[in-house]
């Protein structure tokens, strides 16, 4: 692992929406919340949760549109930002899930927040504990 | 940032036999079962029309609700079809984990190898082996 | 509707982690919202949604726990928190439910924020508009 | 604060006939559907084992997925019997607004009346009566 002295600088990601973006998305997350001593496998996991739902059900009435991804230290937590521009949250009944998603991020997060931005499209903003001694 | 991990998912077919002499498919994975894989993952498993199959993820490195509700729609399909399925999975591996975080493990009966799995499929059927 | 001058003081209710609770919660804060300005329906569905989890998923390891309901004014928004004491927030797939509960709330409110607070248990923070020109 | 309202379920049956002459029972539901009252609503369906069944959410106040989901199930329910099911809900009612943010009122197929709704149940099984 790591140690670095400085808080380590955010990462920004851009993708897009579409399957194959979903293992760029978590290597990478898993990478950084690895060099800041958060748990990488839950980051992993989530960001996979996150990114997988933006790309099923954020853009049902038109073409996959952009994830950005946002990795930084903030109040001593690792926040994982996944945000899309599709078409906002809402229950996608049809798509035969079994609601494991969410519930899964909600389990290995201190705090998950879904917020709704005005421009549209569905925020998700997911918080890691960060091991006593780490860097950040 | 740490070196980009190399992801993917492979399948490659065995077949084996039971215990009580029965004949098992095994496609084993290997890599990760992600939205990204999820279609490989479904055709692997079409493909065997097996009356016993064994899913082995013994080597599978990641996996979450997509890959998770694969599992769960193909074992209930071949569950309707009164087909024969057992899973493997490595005790302590991340496979594991994340079936026992999602509520599933025991509902998905995970075997922890191939012979375990492989004696399973014969408990599967009392009347048709004459095992119970 | 009620126009008053001043912040309307924040609604506290604890109530028994059961299903004759539901009605009583939604009601009240049903009532709370009409009283500020806050759409009222939402408010009531997306309270229905989160007492429901709770009763029927933070107690499956024990007998029915604690509901604590509180509904103030924050940041010029109707911020209403559920908050029970159960076994935290984690995947129940058996439950046969479609997700529906937290999608809806996601689509209803500006923000909703899953806590997982130290004592243990589920804290659903959700964060409703509030009509221009009204209380609060 | 308001004062309370006054909640709770109440069902009551009634028979009707289909355009085409087909007896239909008819279940309406007056009040609210949420966890403290769904067990009834499904023990007021559960005792129609009607072939042709008529649900009126048209005195329904408040519904939330407790409610959805009971619908859901009864209605899967009654259809792998080959046993018709329509659902009356006002138009622009509080019950419409949660069907349709649930993405499931074209799934559930809402009539506006109990005239529309039996109309559909004539509509259902073509072999049988004869219409399309
Ligand atoms: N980014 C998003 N945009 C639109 N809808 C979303 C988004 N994320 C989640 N949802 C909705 O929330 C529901 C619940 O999500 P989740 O808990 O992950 O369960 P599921 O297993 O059904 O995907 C989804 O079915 C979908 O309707
Ligand atoms: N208060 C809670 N305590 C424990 N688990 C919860 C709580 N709230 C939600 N959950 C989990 O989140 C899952 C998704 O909830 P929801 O979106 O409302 O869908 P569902 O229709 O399955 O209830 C639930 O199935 C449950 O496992």
């Amino acid at each position: 692992m790591t140690t670095s002295y400085r808080k380590p600088a955010p990462l920004q990601i851009r993708l897009d929406a579409v399957p194959g973006s979903v293992p760029r998305a978590r290597t990478a997350l898993a990478g950084y919340a690895r060099e800041v001593g958060a748990p990488a496998d839950d980051v992993e996991l989530a960001v996979a949760e996150a990114t997988s739902n933006a790309i099923l059900h954020a853009f049902t009435s038109r073409e996959p549109g952009n994830l950005d991804l946002r990795a930084e230290i903030a109040g001593g937590e690792l926040q994982v930002t996944v945000a899309d521009d599709g078409d906002g949250m809402r229950p996608h009944p049809q798509g035969g899930g079994l609601g494991l998603g969410l519930a899964l991020i909600g389990q290995m997060t201190t705090s998950l927040t879904i917020k709704r931005p005005a421009g549209g499209g569905t925020e998700v903003r997911m918080m890691f504990p960060i091991a006593e001694g780490s860097s950040g | 940032m740490s070196e980009p991990a190399a992801t993917g998912l492979s399948a490659s077919a065995e077949r084996a036999t039971t215990p009580a002499g029965a004949a098992a498919a095994i496609v084993a994975f290997e890599g990760d079962l992600d939205l990204a894989t999820v279609e490989r993952f479904e055709e692997a498993l079409d493909e065997r029309g097996a009356t016993n199959l064994i899913v082995d993820l013994g080597g599978v490195r990641f996996i979450d609700s997509s890959g998770i509700h694969a599992l769960v729609r193909a074992r209930a399909a071949r569950t309707a079809s009164d087909l024969g399925t057992e899973l493997v999975v490595a005790p302590g591996s991340a496979v594991e984990r994340v079936l026992e975080m999602s509520g599933l493990l025991e509902e998905l009966g995970a075997r922890a190898d191939r012979d375990s799995a492989l004696a399973a499929l014969d408990d599967r059927d009392p009347p048709a082996n004459g095992r119970r």
